[in-house]
């Protein structure tokens, strides 16, 4: 397992690496959700739930 | 198939049918392509564990210029036929091409640190990439300028068509300014041939980002279309009892 | 006289004598001339090697200061309606600013490239090839930084978009005209092929910039 | 462009028009015409829609829905469309360069502002900016409709009467007249249209 996590003495980057997709990302799915929350927030709005 | 794009409801209808099948797809490709590039696939004999950035650093790159491709066919339908799910999905694309356009540009530097010493090369690769970041950049920034809503789809979609022409000749440009002006680069992103042991995960992986991409622009789309639609009524109704 | 020739002289008299015409550009241009060795050291080797690409850059970045007022003011103060409903398309329009643009506003930039790439210790050959350079560029140059000013017009502090959006378009020029300075300082042989391309970007943008920004200032008039 | 000869019966006619502006619909289905020597102002509160509809005739927005015939036209907007640094004569004669017609004296002339030939634009007031840039309309020959926005904002009495003088000179050779107002113009045998009424409520 530690073996793993070192990947050969290349650990720093390799996980930096992915570290930051995942954060790109993550990013990106924050943003389809608030995205989201502003469509039913303005079906609200308008009266009814129905698109 | 056409007219279900030019059709808002039908549009949304389709994409909340579709994200799902997208969604749950690329969590499987992921599910299948994190362990595969992370443990399964062996290290490279030359460039050992960081090979593996490459299983992320090359999907990022090619989803970014898929990103583009389809900004600015998007933007061509919209200016000619102004279907507004076709603009609506130009302004889905946008803030994910340039995220992946980022993400390229970091792993590729943290790749590059380690193999070759350096955090960044001028070499055609990259610099390219970061035009392109700048191209996103722009188009997001004169679409946040304007504030009629009409007046910004329209501006955007005018200079994401006129980017898409220009970027190959940006392409071309780059690639003759360091031919010719740079010592030999030492950046390889081919790297040695590719094995296959490291096409298949690599593949699995640029799947599942596409998924991840597709299922997210249908999403944005979809709310943003019905975001609007309500939007109207809602200002239909708030006028209507005001008078 | 017809209505295209009557509209480029009065853009040309406007452009020549509104807001010090080509003083400001040439000046912002020889200002960042002047500087750069200060910032990178007097080496003669290194300030020879530098400066075709410093002094492409430089007229680039002269090519973006006047491009906000280029549509800007018509826009706000009606006259591009006065063009729009004229007998001048917007398209021949947007032709003439460009025009007007290069020939009364940023002509000096070749000039000033060739004595500053003299002062830099360039060859007189080399010097002269990038000058021509930027004599090819400076359509290229003002139709892109057109298109972005059409495209930017009546938005707030519209100066710093234009620059996001015109620089990235305008990477090609940047890189012939430097190559073409380049290539005559080392001999490569090739300083021939980057002015043509240079030329031939030029080309393009006339045969495709004029139409980008017709759509965008029927845009912005809606 | 360009016309051989003047047409005096061409007319405007708008039917069923439907503009919008920021996803507001400012005229629905709105049908009218006018003929030769009319003039139609139209009134009404600010944001009805009265300087889209000018726009709309002269063809700089496109209309949701419904069809417009107009006769070669000429539009006065909100702005006076001059510049500064340019003198009183310049812009004229530009303005007449570009229709071919004349070098525009006797239209500074009809509009009392040929002591100012040779001051620049940007020392004038508003008012004589706003005369100037009627005199300049007046320059082109082809022109059978007027597209006045709020042509007398800046006016004062003097340049009331004059434009008013213009405009009856206009329709006696056949011309058109469309002006959005808010003051009382003064002109006499116009038809109203007031805007927003209709359209409220619905």
């Amino acid at each position: 397992m530690a073996e793993f996590f070192a990947m050969g003495g290349h650990a720093v980057w390799v996980w930096s690496c992915y570290g930051l997709s995942a954060g790109g990302i993550a990013f990106l799915i924050w943003l389809s959700f608030r995205q989201r929350a502003r469509a039913r927030e303005w079906q609200k709005l308008s009266g009814d739930g129905q698109p | 198939m056409w007219s279900a794009f030019a059709n808002p409801e039908r549009f949304e209808r389709l994409a909340a049918r579709l994200v799902p099948w997208f969604g749950w797809g690329a969590a499987i490709l992921f599910a299948i392509g994190l362990p595969w590039a992370l443990i399964i696939s062996p290290p490279d004999y030359q460039q050992g564990d960081t090979v593996r950035i490459m299983y992320v650093h090359v999907p990022s790159a090619w989803l970014s210029m898929a990103a583009y491709a389809g900004l600015g066919g998007a933007s061509f339908v919209y200016f000619i036929w102004r279907h507004n799910i076709a603009d609506l999905a130009a302004q889905a694309l946008a803030p994910i091409g340039a995220v992946f356009a980022f993400l390229t540009l970091a792993t590729g530097s943290l790749w590059g640190r380690p193999m070759w010493g350096t955090w960044w090369e001028w070499d055609a690769r990259l610099t390219s990439m970061l035009v392109l970041f700048l191209l996103y950049l722009g188009y997001m920034a004169l679409r946040a300028a304007i504030e009629d809503e009409r007046l910004a789809a329209r501006a955007g979609a005018i200079l994401a068509m006129a980017g898409l022409i220009n970027l190959p000749i940006i392409k071309f440009s780059v690639d003759w300014w360091n031919t010719l002006h740079q010592p030999a680069s030492v950046i390889r992103l081919d790297g040695p041939t590719i094995h296959m042991s490291q096409l298949w995960p690599l593949l699995v992986m640029a799947l599942a980002f596409t998924a991840l991409m597709t299922a997210l622009v249908l999403m944005n789309v979809r709310n943003m279309s019905l975001a609007k639609r309500a939007e109207a009524r809602a200002r239909r109704r708030i006028e209507g009892e005001g008078t | 006289m017809s209505a295209f020739a009557a509209v480029f002289v009065r853009e040309w008299r406007l452009a020549a004598a509104g807001g010090g015409g080509p003083a400001g550009p040439a000046a912002f241009m020889l200002a960042a001339l002047a500087l750069v060795p200060l910032a990178i050291g007097p080496d003669p080797d290194i300030l020879r090697a530098a400066a075709p690409g410093v002094i492409a850059f430089a007229a680039l970045l002269a090519s973006l200061q006047g491009a906000e007022r280029l549509f800007g003011d018509d826009l706000s103060d009606g006259t591009l309606e006065l063009y729009a409903l004229s007998p001048v398309s917007l398209t021949a329009l947007s032709v003439i600013k460009a025009g007007a643009y290069v020939s009364a506003v940023l002509w000096p930039a070749p000039l000033i490239g060739f004595v500053a790439a003299m002062a830099y210790g360039m060859d007189g050959p080399s010097a002269g090839a990038l000058s021509l350079g930027l004599v090819l560029a400076l359509p290229g140059l003002a139709l892109v930084s057109g298109f972005a000013g059409a495209l930017a017009a009546g938005v707030k502090r519209s100066g710093l978009l234009i620059a996001l959006i015109a620089a990235p378009l305008q990477v090609p020029l940047l890189v012939f005209v430097a190559g073409a300075g380049r290539a005559a300082l080392e001999g490569t042989g090739l300083a021939g092929a980057n002015l043509m391309l240079a030329g031939a970007f030029s080309l393009a943008a006339l045969a495709l910039a004029p139409f980008g920004m017709a759509a965008a200032l029927r845009g912005r008039l809606e | 462009m360009s016309v051989t000869a003047l047409d005096t019966t061409a007319s405007l006619g708008v039917q069923s028009l439907i503009l919008s502006r920021g996803g507001r619909v400012l005229v629905r289905d709105l049908t009218f015409s006018l003929k030769p020597g009319e003039a139609l102002v139209l009134t009404g509160p600010n944001g009805t829609g009265k300087t889209t509809l000018l726009r709309a005739i002269a063809g700089l927005v496109r209309p949701d829905a419904g069809s417009i015939t107009a006769a070669p036209l000429a539009y006065l907007g909100h702005g006076d469309a001059l510049k500064s640094a340019e003198t009183v004569m310049q812009a004229m004669s530009f303005a007449a360069r570009l229709h071919g017609a004349g070098d525009g004296r006797a239209a500074l002339e009809v509009m009392g502002l040929s002591a100012l030939v040779f001051r620049t634009c940007g020392q004038l007031s508003a008012g004589q900016k706003r005369r100037l840039a009627l005199a300049r309309m007046t320059l082109d020959p082809h022109a059978r409709l007027w597209l006045l926005d709020e042509p007398a904002a800046p006016l004062d009495a003097e340049g009331k009467a004059l434009l008013a003088a213009l405009v009856a000179d206009f329709r006696a050779s056949g011309g058109m007249v469309i002006a959005a107002t808010h003051a009382d113009l003064g002109w006499s045998d116009v038809r109203t249209l007031e805007m927003g009424v209709s359209e409220a409520g619905t």
